[in-house]
């Protein structure tokens, strides 16, 4: 017990980069591999994220100046507005094609 | 000289895009009124061709020297106000003419108004002349332009009127010849335009207004070393970037002359273009590459051209005898004469690379009877399509008989172009192999062949036209007409009279061309060795 | 800081634990006889018809955009509300502003008829036929 | 380690203050249903007014046999439960039960259980989802929208008292009140902080789905809602989750409007200890008041529901914080 | 503390009038349309031109200022002013297009028109921003708040496939470049610790750095900022998005929104990324960062997308997608202003983007035009166009030719401009590839005009009439292609004036 609280302690700036190398490549497969549009799209939201806690874990851990958390507000809203409109624009898409498979989605390039 | 405050070039240059916009202006159906405002501003055009020969003055040289310009027209047009990080910018409307320039506008307000009077019957008037009247303004303006930007867009000025004019107005095959001219001749400007913004950042003067230090476009600014700021691209003598400045340059014209490698765009769009257009083709656009030789890559690279002189000579040697070997081959008349203009145009690249006095006045002489020769033969080609609707040689046969006018103008031309002596051509061939051979011997004997196989196709031409049986179906083929005589006849006179009697010519470009090779071969000679020019 | 959130951690942990035991708790004393009856699912006594993972209405995605818009409002509220007494009028002039914009859109999702949970007619016809009317837009006749 | 004992046992306490509660309070809606209806409910199991009724019930839950539906998911089937308690549960972390016990007495502190809550959202989803049940997902997608709906004027109504009290730490909110009825928040800014309480209330009463907002679970349309096909001790997880976000809502309210654990008489009866009688009281006042609305009111329809939330409920909060805002200042 | 805060605040407010007005007006766009929109189909349209002539006011009162408002968020400059200038000019012509547009007209579309305004006025906003902003985060925010307009527009004719599949990729292009800048963001962020961007170049410079950090932050930071002006590897998005979309939006994307993308991708790099403690000796010229060659990325990113768009272009038959990858080769051209690393580039790039407003924006009217009276944007329908509406042609001619960049059209005065840049900092191995292409480029754009005026018209042959109002609004885009060409000095001054920063030589 004693020894996990002191590595709680001791979590540093590394560890929170690791995780958001992680959550970021993780995005980054899932935009790569997936063929729904929606996986592709919270792929998406994955690299936001791990963007986020890049903000946060270097807000916290270089300067005592905030911008860091207010970057990471921006970008949580952001990446909700950009989710509503890619959801609507997935949905409009579905009546379209009867698909949100984004490869067979190709007419264009026809 | 002014006319009307304006001065006497800017008219000579503007006055088709006035008429341009008087044609656009003629309401449907009066077809006959376009083709005589045309007539009447390339008329006027010559006329103010010859006011400014009779007010020439034969003892100024120009080439380097502003004094040595006639007719200077010399305007701000771009006057930008300088910036902290950069200089003032300053793009002069910079007109004039010399020894070098004189005898081409002469050429082109001669072939362009021979061209107007040839396109009487071509269709769609309207769009037709006032591309033509467009293309006319970009020919004039290259041969009087002084500022390298002024000369640069009057240059591009004539692609998209000679495109549509090929592409609309040509043969079967004319988009593909309408397209290749274009990109080729594109790609032989973009490389012009790169050395000039190289030349323009190089060079500096003081501008005599305010005392600023400015860029500038202007070409006799760019001919003096001492305007080379230390450190730019260019500067120096003999530096690995002046080489390749030369050599971009170079192939830029070379596309438009054309120099062997660069020709392919030529017989196509030759053959494909309508028979004005060939003619001005022939006559005057293939002129702008050895002019813009003499003009822009001589006297601003003049270590480039002494260098590259041998290799330069070599490819003229090229020219005229591939040109000729072609022409030889060909079954088309037209193709025929297309190639023997390439054959032609080798001649004043020979004459030019030679560098000395003969040399370079034999190929601008050149310049000018291969302008009226070739502008004659491709008219005595049109009148023959335009009644038998096939150039195939083969086909025809004891034209003589049938044709007797025609049969006369034509042999004029050909023995022109063959060289025979009492003919322009002669003279002019006579003074590129006097000068060629001064400086190198054995291509201008081997340049010499060249000469024999023109008058091989020639005469087989001749033969295979006029002479024999003529076939059944051309029994009926009427002679040249009037219209067509007044083309060809006064044409036919220059090229006579020039060959018996070429001091004029001569005249009007000698004192130009000794400067321009003394000052040449000097500065590309001396190195380093600046400030010993006049 | 750091601290607080642990112990919300071991809340997590906890509650977690608390639920598992429960399952584990029972799992030894319950009995565990399934058959095919008891594993279909309930329907109220009826055979299952159909597929159950539907497409639900399109009024859930509505709802949830409208929420998405009020909630990420919301979000910014936060901070300005805790010092909002130290910046004055100020600071209520500016949530003023920030508030209209948003009324704005709350107006204009209001007056589209966004806010209806019945809209008196679908919107869109079935695909089939709004391919047809789109090739025929210039008809007018079909309404998409 | 005695850090970590302290740490362990105040996020204990919690727990078995919701086992106890959820236990009396399922007996005591019983009954209040019953004499609502005029009948007497439990009378046998246990002796007085059958109190050990729901004791009985627990153990039947802990025997019942767990049935997992044919073709449903299984993995999201059993996390369900797992998520929907941890999402309550850990919201009572930064409930303040007195002046000197919280748990996590984070500075976010209300912002935390607005988030930690939605949690529950998602459980609810995961449990109608892999029922493979229409009922359950029409129950779920239902209770979705529900509270999401009704997420916004509840936030805009916190945001009211976040105003007036400058802080977002539940503590300070209630330090805040402390001193007597007449400083709590409800008496504020009249009437508009009441009408934010109002607000809040209601709005409270959708985000746990009682009546009259119980479309999700809707009986007579829906079978059971989202844990229709829920069975054993998964079922009593959803169940006691339920009643644990029943006291929370009442606690926030109490904390929010009430003076949390603030004595109503100032000075007297205060204490950390009393503390944690007025606080327990007052929550447990606000359950009682939810019990009783449940068997007086009857459902709305889900397009009601919506007008309620969306068109009745929003913009009555948004005039409310600009006309608290605005007092704010003036004064 | 809050006195003086509100005096800031208030100070940049006055500056901030050209943006608050857009505000309003886009809010009064949604507010009237939805009171008035059923009596006057077009109200939107009639308050974004008035409000975008306010905004237009405004902006010029403003130009010539230069300092930073909302404490070192945003700054007014002259370039970003000049910017401005750029994308109300667009809007104007936009929203114009659009009330002639067909599209709009004959779909569902025709009900939405206040959205499609607001749409437009607010992708503008964001235009705007992104021109001033000088905050990772608002850099950021405001290039969002353009894509997420765009994203919608994209896809404005919901019932039109091509319109929905346009704004499908967009979207996931979009965000997902958009992703991986805020993550290089982020990364910058965390090695310097600021949002600032001069505050983070001065913390570049004072405490040091590690280049392979820099080098992939800014590689993500370029993916975003590629994606918005279509750079090379960023660009599949473009033909997809520019051929599905109606086609005044795509006219509006490839001016306002990739001009937006230049004018931050510019600032950025410019502020970020110099020594200012190194003078050098040419004046107007920066000295790049130790240890992050990002002239020379910029470079071959030029060179890969100027050459990748223009011969891609070529095996094009569908008007819309070819201008859409002729729009790629012309980012790859103004990308080579960025490579000078001089004010002479970015004073090249002004005057290109004027020259690209007009003719691109006039490209696009005709294509528009015809599309609308032939029903199609085939290069098939352009046979014997030149003889059916003879105007048209003309002026569709001189619009392409300006875009190949042949005197004397303004195309031709921008290309030269540029090209001149990079031969003044010797880069000059681009400036060849960069005519090579324009060489390349006539190809394509000349196969137009062929169709126009060396073929006949196929089946229909009847001509063309167009209205008085399409007449005009094609004199006003073709009148400055051409009066530029020949006469240039007032641009190339205004754009000489309007390269200055703030804070930065």
């Amino acid at each position: 017990m004693q020894a996990d609280l002191s590595m709680l302690k001791n979590v540093g700036l590394e560890h929170f980069l690791i995780v958001s190398a992680i959550l970021f490549s993780l995005g980054i497969y899932a935009v790569v591999t997936r063929k729904n549009a929606i996986m592709v799209l919270m792929g998406i939201e994955l690299i936001l994220n791990s963007a986020n806690i890049n903000f946060i874990a270097f807000s916290k851990y270089s300067t005592a100046e905030l911008s860091g958390h207010l970057a990471a507000i921006f970008v949580i809203i952001l990446a909700a507005a950009e989710a509503a409109i890619a959801i609507a624009i997935v949905l409009n898409i579905y009546k379209n094609f009867l698909t949100v498979n984004i490869d067979e989605i190709d007419n264009l390039k026809r | 000289m002014q006319i009307l405050g304006i001065g006497i070039l800017t008219w000579i240059v503007f006055l088709p895009v006035v008429a341009m916009l008087l044609v656009l202006l003629v309401p449907k159906g009066r077809e006959t009124w376009i083709k005589w405002i045309s007539v009447v501003a390339t008329g006027i055009q010559v006329i103010l061709a010859v006011v400014m020969l009779l007010n020439y003055r034969y003892d100024l040289a120009g080439v380097n020297t502003l004094e040595g310009f006639q007719f200077v027209e010399k305007y701000r047009w771009i006057d930008v106000s300088g910036v902290a990080w950069f200089g003032r910018i300053v793009i002069e409307y910079f007109l004039g003419v010399d020894g070098l320039s004189m005898p081409m506008v002469v050429l082109t307000a001669l072939i362009s108004f021979i061209g107007a009077i040839a396109s009487w019957e071509l269709p769609k008037t309207k769009g037709y002349y006032s591309l033509y009247l467009l293309l006319d303004t970009g020919m004039m303006g290259v041969f009087v332009a002084l500022d390298f930007f002024l000369f640069y867009v009057f240059w591009e000025v004539m692609l998209l009127p000679m495109y549509f004019l090929i592409g609309i107005w040509g043969g079967p095959r004319r988009e593909y010849a309408a397209i290749k001219f274009f990109i080729y001749t594109l790609l032989g400007s973009v490389l012009m335009l790169l050395v000039m913004i190289g030349l323009y950042f190089s060079t500096s003067i003081i501008d005599p207004v305010t005392g600023e230090k400015i860029h500038t476009f202007n070409m006799l600014a760019m001919m003096d070393p001492r305007n080379y700021e230390p450190g730019s691209i260019f500067s120096g003598l003999h530096t690995t970037w002046r080489y390749i400045a030369y050599i971009a340059l170079f192939i830029g014209f070379a596309i438009k002359v054309p120099i062997v490698p660069f020709h392919t765009w030529l017989p196509d769009a030759h053959v494909e273009a309508p028979t004005p257009i060939s003619v001005i083709l022939a006559g005057v656009l293939l002129k702008m590459g050895t002019y813009g030789m003499l003009r822009i890559s001589f006297p601003i690279f003049p270590d480039g051209m002494v260098k590259y002189a041998l290799p330069m000579a070599i490819l003229g040697f090229i020219n005229i005898v591939y040109g000729a070997l072609a022409a030889m081959a060909q079954e088309d008349f037209k193709k025929l004469i297309a190639y023997s203009s390439i054959s032609h145009m080798g001649y004043v690249v020979l004459g030019i690379s030679a560098l000395n006095t003969q040399g370079v006045t034999g190929g601008i002489m050149q310049m000018f009877n291969h302008g009226t020769i070739t502008a004659m033969l491709f008219l005595i080609v049109g009148v023959l399509y335009d009644r038998a609707h096939t150039r195939g040689l083969d086909e025809f046969g004891g034209l003589a008989n049938q044709m007797p006018k025609y049969f006369g103008i034509v042999i004029i031309a050909f023995f022109a172009a063959l060289g025979l002596p009492g003919l322009s051509g002669f003279v002019s061939e006579a003074f590129v192999f006097l000068g060629a051979f001064q400086t190198y011997k054995w291509i201008a004997i081997f340049s010499a062949t060249g000469v024999i196989i023109t008058a091989g196709y020639i005469l087989w031409t001749t033969q295979r036209l006029f002479l024999g049986q003529l076939p059944e179906r051309w029994k009926n083929l009427p002679d040249i007409n009037a219209r067509e005589l007044v083309t060809l006849v006064p044409l036919a006179i220059i090229v006579i009279f020039l060959g018996v009697y070429p001091s004029p010519l001569i005249n009007l470009m000698n004192t130009s061309v000794n400067h321009l090779v003394r000052f040449v071969s000097e500065m590309g000679q001396a190195g380093v060795q600046l400030g010993i020019l006049p | 800081m750091l601290n607080e959130f642990v112990k919300i951690l071991l809340f997590l942990i906890i509650s977690v634990f608390f639920v598992a035991g429960a399952l584990i708790v029972n799992r030894f004393i319950r009995p565990h006889r399934p058959n095919t009856e008891k594993s279909t699912i309930y329907e109220c006594g009826e055979e299952p018809v159909g597929n159950p993972w539907i497409r639900f209405n399109i009024r859930f995605y509505t709802v949830a955009l409208i929420f998405l818009i009020f909630e990420v409002e919301v979000v910014f509220l936060f901070p300005w509300a805790v010092i909002y007494k130290e910046l004055g009028l100020f600071a209520f002039i500016e949530m003023v502003v920030f508030l209209l914009i948003l009324i704005l859109g709350y107006v204009y999702a209001w007056a589209k008829a966004d806010l209806e949970w019945d809209k008196p007619r679908p919107r869109y016809l079935e695909v089939s036929k709004l391919k047809e009317s789109f090739m025929e837009s210039k008809s007018e006749k079909v309404e998409i | 380690m005695p850090e970590i004992l302290n740490m362990l046992i105040a996020s204990v306490i919690p727990l078995l203050f919701i086992l106890v509660y959820a236990v009396v309070i399922l007996w005591v809606e019983i009954k209040v249903a019953s004499h609502v209806q005029d009948r007497l409910g439990y009378m046998y199991t246990g002796g007085f007014h059958g109190w050990a009724q729901p004791i009985a019930d627990l153990l039947k839950l802990l025997t019942k046999e767990h049935i997992t539906p044919a073709n449903s998911d299984k993995i999201l089937f059993t996390l369900a439960p797992f998520v929907v308690f941890a999402g309550s549960y850990a919201a009572y972390a930064a409930l303040p039960f007195t002046s000197t016990f919280i748990a996590a007495n984070l500075n976010v502190g209300i912002f935390y259980i607005i988030a930690i809550t939605s949690f529950v959202v998602i459980g609810i989803l995961m449990a109608g989802w892999s029922s493979n049940n229409k009922y359950s997902l029409f129950g779920a997608m239902r209770s979705v929208a529900q509270i999401v709906s009704y997420e916004i004027p509840t936030a805009l109504s916190i945001l009211t008292v976040v105003i007036v009290a400058g802080t977002l730490n539940l503590q300070e909110v209630c330090q805040v009140q402390k001193g007597g009825l007449f400083n709590w928040n409800i008496f504020k800014y009249p009437p508009f902080m009441l009408i934010t309480f109002l607000i809040y209330f209601i709005a409270s009463l959708a985000e746990v789905n009682r009546t009259p907002f119980d479309i999700p679970e809707a009986e007579s349309e829906l079978v059971a809602g989202y844990h229709t096909e829920y069975t054993g001790m998964k079922f009593a997880m959803f169940y006691l989750a339920e009643y644990a976000n029943m006291f929370l809502v009442s606690g926030i309210s109490a904390i929010l409007f009430f003076g949390g654990w603030d004595s109503p008489f100032g000075e007297f009866l205060s204490g950390p200890a009393w503390g944690v009688f007025w606080f327990v009281s007052k929550g447990l006042f606000f359950v009682f008041l939810q019990i009783m609305l449940r068997w007086t009111l009857p459902r709305l329809r889900v397009d009601q529901l919506m007008y309620v939330s969306w068109k009745v409920l929003t913009p009555i909060s948004f005039v409310n914080i600009m006309a608290v805002g605005l007092w704010a200042i003036l004064k | 503390m809050t006195e003086q805060f509100v005096i800031e605040l208030t100070q940049s407010l006055k500056n901030f009038l050209p943006e608050v007005s857009l505000t309003i007006t886009l809010s009064l766009v949604i507010l009237l349309d939805l009171i008035f929109g059923r009596k006057f189909k077009n109200i939107g349209a009639f308050i974004s031109l008035a409000g975008l002539v306010v905004t237009l006011f405004f902006t010029v009162k403003q130009y010539g200022g230069n300092y930073q408002i909302f404490r070192g968020m945003f700054v007014v400059d002259p370039y970003s002013t000049f910017f401005k200038f750029v994308f109300i000019i667009s809007a104007l012509v936009i929203v114009i297009f659009s009330l002639q547009s067909y599209e709009l007209k004959e779909t569902s579309a025709r009900r939405r028109t206040g959205e499609y305004y607001f749409l437009i006025l607010s992708l503008t906003l964001g235009a705007f921003l992104m021109a001033g902003s000088v905050n990772l985060v608002m850099m950021y925010l405001s290039l969002e708040l353009v894509s997420i307009s765009s994203y919608i527009l994209a896809g404005y004719i919901k019932e039109s496939e091509r319109s929905s599949e346009a704004s499908m990729k967009y979207v996931i292009y979009g965000a997902l470049s958009s992703g991986l800048m805020i993550y290089g963001i982020s990364l910058i962020y965390g090695l310097t610790g600021e949002l600032n961007i001069y505050a983070l170049n001065a913390s570049l410079l004072s405490t040091g750095y590690s280049p392979i950090v820099l080098m992939i932050s800014l590689l993500l930071m370029l993916a975003g900022f590629g994606y918005k002006i279509s750079a090379v590897p960023f660009h599949y998005w473009t033909p997809d998005v520019y051929e599905g979309a109606p086609i005044t939006v795509t006219a509006f994307l490839s001016v306002s929104s990739k001009a937006a993308g230049f004018a931050m991708l510019i600032r950025f790099l410019k502020a970020s990324f110099i020594d200012r403690t190194v003078t050098l000796g040419v004046e107007g010229a920066w000295a790049i960062i130790q240890g992050l060659p990002w002239t020379e990325i910029i470079a071959v990113l030029s060179a890969l997308t100027m050459t990748v768009g223009n011969i891609i272009a070529i095996w094009q038959n569908n008007l819309k997608r070819m201008l859409a990858y002729s729009s790629i080769a012309h980012a790859g051209y103004i990308l080579m202003g960025v490579v000078v690393a001089q004010n002479y580039g970015i004073s090249a790039m002004l005057i290109y983007f004027i020259a690209y407003l007009f003719m691109n924006l006039g490209a696009f009217y005709c294509v528009m035009l015809v599309a609308e009276k032939t029903g199609s944007e085939d290069i098939e329908v352009y046979k014997g166009l030149g003889y059916r509406a003879p105007f048209l042609g003309v002026v569709f001619t001189i619009f392409l030719v300006s875009l190949t960049g042949i005197p004397p059209t303004f195309g031709f005065i921008g290309k030269l401009y540029l090209f001149s840049a990079l031969i003044n900092a010797k880069v000059i191995w681009l400036a060849v590839v960069g005519v090579l292409n324009s060489v390349i480029s006539l190809y394509y754009y000349i196969r137009v005009v062929r169709n126009m005026f060396l073929r006949d018209p196929e089946s229909e042959k009847a001509s063309i009439a167009f209205s008085p109002a399409h007449i005009v609004v094609m004199l006003i885009l073709v009148i400055p292609t051409l009066l530029f060409g020949v006469y240039f000095s007032p641009i190339v001054e205004l754009a000489q004036n309007s390269v200055a920063m703030f804070g930065l030589r």
